[in-house]
């Protein structure tokens, strides 16, 4: 019997992946160092393409694989925000158990969200999603402590918590911030790498298939909404502690931390862990690049993201799929195979 | 006698799953035609890919001469190829008279009015004000077949008239389809009830898992040979 | 002999339409049933109350005895009721052995490495060892119909619902299923299967079912059932040699 | 009274959310399309009144004789060159490209006209008001928008049930494919609807434009708005849309007289609430 086990092997890596991990440790290696030779705009840069990357990687979960499209993720980057400026500026809290505190924050806010969302089906769920993100924008614009509409700064002492030297400080916040993104993504590609990405796989391309072969469903996709919740007001509480202030508008904003990152998953790649890195990318590139002119590298996203979604939908990494068979990310399984025997062939 | 209808090396797919293999048919103008088989033969994919609703080839079919395989639904239509669709698909929020005005829109002049469609059929004239799903199953047949002629068909393709219907509401759907095709129409009859189909046309043509198994007239045919046909034994 | 599954009273109504009416069966252990009737007779709405993919408007389904009536799909499917649909529905961006592992992982209620042994047996006796590795929208129609079976299979089903399985398939590949479906039930699994090719049915099963308008016509031994008038009538319109 | 006044002015401030909500509720009701960027179109026609009236004088209303043959041929072009080719591919190909439009209209006025206020002018009848037996107070301007909305409305309802257009609205909603079969052009008449949509969001647009100030980001708030009154409607119901609009305003009201920033917030939490009871709307049509 021992035998017989022995003799089925299943690998999970594939060349490409090797090679590519290699790169991408080397990469990070060189990102973690960064503090010690760039300077704090690169910083700022990088660390903001991490934690786009974390929320692309995050909706990626979301409506790529769990078919959960929803509108209103800024609900918890929002949320996440708030809580840490509450925590640190009302409560005394220390600033890093603050920004631990505001993911779980979010994602327990998640769980009765969720009771009225998965009510809805379809485009009813992506505008209820939306309604519910501006329900919390408007009782944050409300709340006094959470200083109304004009919201709240991170103060100077909270700030010296982490560092009193400025340079120190940015290279923490930065290192943070990558770290939370390394996390997240990290947390996404052994979910897909799991049994669990196994069944969310199964549920993006058929549901009814994957309920009649023993998979969850509705389980499994709120499970997916309260940690991708999670994850999302972890990054939030990192975006706005970046930011040193939050208000309604900026913390519930629809467009930075939706419309833009749908987007880059569109454009990446929907139902890939490397096309959200793509389509981030290709973000940072073209508002870089166009920095001078305004906001029209948001129209020339927009047309981009039109033109992806009408003539390859799958993105620029589902392309590359189907024509290279390509996995940087491993999360699928090859069956070593054996020759059979005859008799088995019939 | 013309030929009204011609397919060549009839092909469909849904997809990629290919649901008739090389169909060819030759109908000429005035006849009636059974096509019979089983469930999942290709029948109904068969008269959808003719009214255009599913693509082909262009030269696949010929309506009149004229290939018309790589045209639309709605202009087929208008070529004068007109389908009461299997399980009648009346629409549920217009009423029976709006129903069969909806055949006008194919813009086709000849004999069929709302006038004539009543005489026809006049217990639709009492229902007209009616929401088409308030009808029994047979009514709403009528209106289904009503809804075609109004757009003044050449040919005709009726799509299991049978289906969910009473024997005693088949026999008098089929009385009215005898008095349509005995005008010169053109009618091509998918069904599952073999006698019903057998006894209303002169040929039938019996399809077999996408592929046209055996074809005969009506009369004088090998029951046994239908039966291998039919069941693909 | 045991009774699997029991349906009781099922029904089924969408509105004033009656899809399934008042069925009453009884699925024997070890037992292979076939399912026949005209288009819209009822019979795949059938295969979905019984999975759980709809939820019975009356009666009560019993599997191995205990009500399942109100369980969800998955919950049917761990306790053994496997399924294939009409129209395939892979995953078609993961590989057929992915494909064999969700239903081994999730329905059978094994761990991950327990399941590679399984699935690389069920693709061996389905014809897909070959194909392990390829992703399942490259499949043929023929090889998209074994996944579907051998997919319900790796959750090692006590009882296998096949629907249409060898519909739209040339004589040769139909045969070679059926080859796979007699394995299949000669390892001991129950099945029930709806298909049209009479020949194909009757080679494998032991009992017949005709449905028609969503209640049940006539039942038992095949050749008994195919001579029976009202089945000729129904099925076919004209009596079968 | 107090309570009267409430439902007075909510019912007029339906009205005007009606009025928002009818091109979505008929983009939505015949190709079910979702256009989130509905409430861009309404923001967009009101600078095309703003350009229309700044190059020609007319005042804001007669705008409209530009404005809406504009929005006509803006609809019908979109629709047919752009959206017919995201209607057959699930919920994510219609909802990312019109996010892509919204994007690119709410950026493109940025850049063209710049993130201030603007606002048409129409003088007196913007602050005239009836005085109505009982002691209140009735603008004259939110009375016309809801006889606007009303007609608007009235309008609709003769072009579904009276002629030959609305009927083949109505089959193609019903059932596309079958009214392909019955010789309808549903990519063509899906155009000619979006174009008859965009005529009704011309109108919302230019009364909106008189009614408040108005910047190239005040597109979102009204298509959440217009979806909570189609929503709360029922899919497809064009009265229902006209009530949902109303117990939307009213909520609203009930709200403000409760404190006067809970306005917004009462709309959004009434809406969940209906949602949550009522996932069809008040007026579901029986198919969908």
């Amino acid at each position: 019997m021992d035998a017989a086990v022995e003799s089925v092997r299943v690998e999970r890596a594939t060349k490409a992946s090797r090679v590519f991990a290699v790169l991408a440790a080397l990469a990070l290696a060189a990102l973690i160092s960064l503090p010690w030779w760039g300077d704090a705009g690169d910083m700022r840069l990088i660390a903001e393409m991490a934690y786009y990357v974390a929320l692309a990687q995050l909706w990626n979960l979301l409506a790529g694989y769990a078919g959960l499209v929803s509108v209103g993720q800024q609900a918890y980057v929002g949320l996440g925000g708030y809580m840490l400026f509450y925590l640190t500026g009302v409560w005394n809290m220390n600033v890093y158990a603050a920004a631990l505190i505001a993911g779980p924050f979010a994602g327990l806010v998640a769980i009765p969200v969720s009771f009225a969302v998965f009510r809805l089906r379809g485009a009813y769920f992506a505008i209820g999603t939306w309604v519910v993100s501006e329900v919390f924008a408007l009782l944050a614009s409300l709340i006094a402590v959470l200083g109304a509409g004009s919201g709240l700064s991170l103060t100077v002492p909270i700030l010296q918590e982490i560092s009193t030297h400025r340079d120190t400080r940015d290279a923490i916040l930065y290192l943070m911030t990558l770290g939370a993104s390394l996390f997240v993504t990290g947390i996404v590609y052994l979910l897909l790498r799991s049994r669990h990405g196994l069944a969310l796989t199964a549920i993006r391309d058929s549901e009814p298939a994957s309920a009649s072969l023993g998979v969850n469903t509705f389980g499994t996709k709120f499970i997916i909404y309260i940690a991708t919740a999670t994850c999302t007001g972890l990054i939030g509480a990192l975006i706005f502690l970046q930011k040193l202030r939050i208000s309604p508008e900026a913390g519930f904003s629809i467009n930075d931390w939706t419309v833009v990152v749908i987007f880059m998953v569109v454009i990446g790649g929907i139902g890939t862990i490397e096309g959200p890195f793509i389509g981030m990318l290709i973000f940072i590139f073209l508002r870089e690049w166009l920095a001078d002119y305004g906001t029209y590298y948001l129209i020339l996203l927009g047309l981009i993201a039109i033109v992806i979604m009408l003539k390859a939908p799958s993105g620029i990494w589902g392309w590359v799929i189907q024509r290279y068979d390509l996995q940087l990310f491993p999360v699928g399984r090859r069956l070593v195979l054996r020759p059979l025997e005859k008799a088995a062939k019939r | 006698m013309t030929l009204l209808l011609r397919t060549r090396d009839l092909s469909a797919f849904y997809g990629d799953f290919q649901a008739l293999f090389a169909i060819n048919v030759d109908i000429e103008e005035g006849e009636t035609v059974a096509v019979i088989g089983a469930n999942g033969a290709g029948k109904t994919t068969f008269l959808r890919t003719i009214a255009g609703a599913l693509p082909t080839a262009p030269q696949a079919v010929l309506f009149a001469g004229q290939p018309i395989g790589g045209k639309t639904a709605h202009d087929i239509v208008r070529l004068g190829i007109a389908m009461v669709p299997e399980g009648r698909r009346l629409f549920p929020s217009l009423t029976v008279e709006e129903n069969l005005l909806l055949g006008t829109h194919s813009e086709r002049k000849g004999p069929w009015s709302l006038k004539r469609v009543y005489e026809l059929f006049p217990r639709l004239r009492e229902l007209r004000h009616l929401p088409a799903p308030s009808l029994s199953g047979g009514q709403q047949q009528m209106a289904a077949i009503g809804r075609a002629l109004m757009s003044n068909p050449r040919l005709l393709l009726c799509d299991e008239l049978s289906l969910g219907l009473a024997p005693v509401v088949i026999r008098d759907i089929y009385q009215c389809l005898g008095a349509i095709t005995a005008e010169g129409t053109t009618a091509v009859l998918v069904e599952q009830d073999i006698n019903r189909a057998l006894d209303a046309s002169a040929r039938f043509y019996c399809f077999q898992e996408g592929r046209l198994a055996l074809t005969a007239p009506t009369k004088n045919f090998d029951r046994a040979a239908l039966t291998a046909a039919y069941f693909g034994l | 002999m045991t009774v699997l599954l029991k349906l009781e009273n099922v029904c089924k109504f969408y509105g004033a339409l009656k899809a399934v009416d008042d069925i009453n069966v009884e699925v024997e252990s070890g037992e292979a049933l076939a399912v026949i009737g005209p288009n819209g007779a009822g019979k795949t709405t059938l295969f979905n109350l019984i999975s759980g993919d709809v939820a019975a408007t009356k009666g009560r389904i019993a599997f191995e005895g205990a009500d399942v009536t109100a369980k969800a799909p998955h919950a049917r499917c761990r306790l053994g009721i496997g399924r294939s649909y009409q129209i395939p529905h892979p995953f078609a961006n993961m590989s057929v052995f992915e494909n064999l592992l969700v239903g081994a992982i999730f329905g059978g209620g094994v761990t991950e490495r327990e399941s590679y042994l399984r699935c690389s047996d069920v693709l061996k006796l389905t014809g897909l060892y070959d194909k392990a590795n390829v992703p399942a929208r490259t499949l043929t129609l023929l090889q998209r119909k074994r996944l579907e079976m051998a997919r319900a299979l790796a959750l090692r089903p006590k009882l296998l619902l096949l629907d249409e399985i060898a519909g739209g398939l040339t004589e040769h590949e139909c045969a070679e299923l059926v080859r796979t479906i007699k394995d299949i039930h000669a390892q001991g699994t129950t099945i029930v299967w709806i298909e049209h090719i009479v020949h194909a049915l009757l080679s494998v099963a032991s009992r017949l079912i005709v449905m028609n308008f969503g209640q049940l016509l006539a039942q038992g031994v095949p050749r008994e059932v195919m001579a029976n008038a009202r089945v000729r009538e129904v099925y076919m319109g004209i009596p079968v040699s | 009274m107090q309570w009267i006044n409430i439902l007075v002015q909510g019912s007029l401030l339906g009205g005007f959310y009606a009025l928002f909500a009818i091109g979505l509720s008929m983009s939505f009701g015949i190709m079910r399309l979702v256009n989130i960027a509905h409430g861009d179109f309404i923001v967009l026609s009101a600078y095309v009144g703003m350009i229309a009236v700044d190059a020609t004088g007319l005042n804001p209303f007669l705008s409209l004789i530009i404005v809406m043959p504009a929005m006509f041929l803006l609809g019908y072009a979109l629709q047919r060159g752009l959206l017919n080719f995201t209607l057959s591919g699930g919920l994510l190909p219609p909802l990312l490209v019109t996010f892509g439009i919204s994007v690119i209209i709410q950026n493109g006025l940025l850049q063209g006209f710049g993130a201030y206020d603007h606002r048409l002018k129409e003088g007196a009848i913007e602050t005239a008001s009836l005085h109505l037996p009982g002691g209140f107070d009735v603008g004259v301007f939110p009375l016309l928008v809801f006889a606007v909305a009303v007609a608007s409305i009235g309008s609709l309802q003769v072009l579904f049930y009276w002629t030959r257009l609305g009927r083949a609205f109505r089959a193609v909603s019903d059932d596309a494919d079958t009214a392909e079969l019955m010789g309808i052009d549903n990519r063509k008449l899906y155009a000619v609807a979006f174009g008859i949509a965009m005529v009704f969001t011309a109108i919302a647009g230019i009364l909106f434009g008189i009614r408040t100030i108005f910047d190239p980001a005040a597109g979102p708030i009204r298509l959440i708005l217009a979806f909570e009154a189609v929503i709360i409607g029922g899919l497809g119901s064009l009265w229902g849309t006209l009530i949902g609009g109303m117990v939307l305003g009213i909520a609203q009201e009930i709200g403000a007289a409760l404190n006067p920033n809970w306005q917004i917030l009462a709309g959004h939490v009434a809406f969940l609430a209906l949602l949550i009871m009522r996932p069809s709307g008040l007026f579901p049509r029986t198919r969908d």
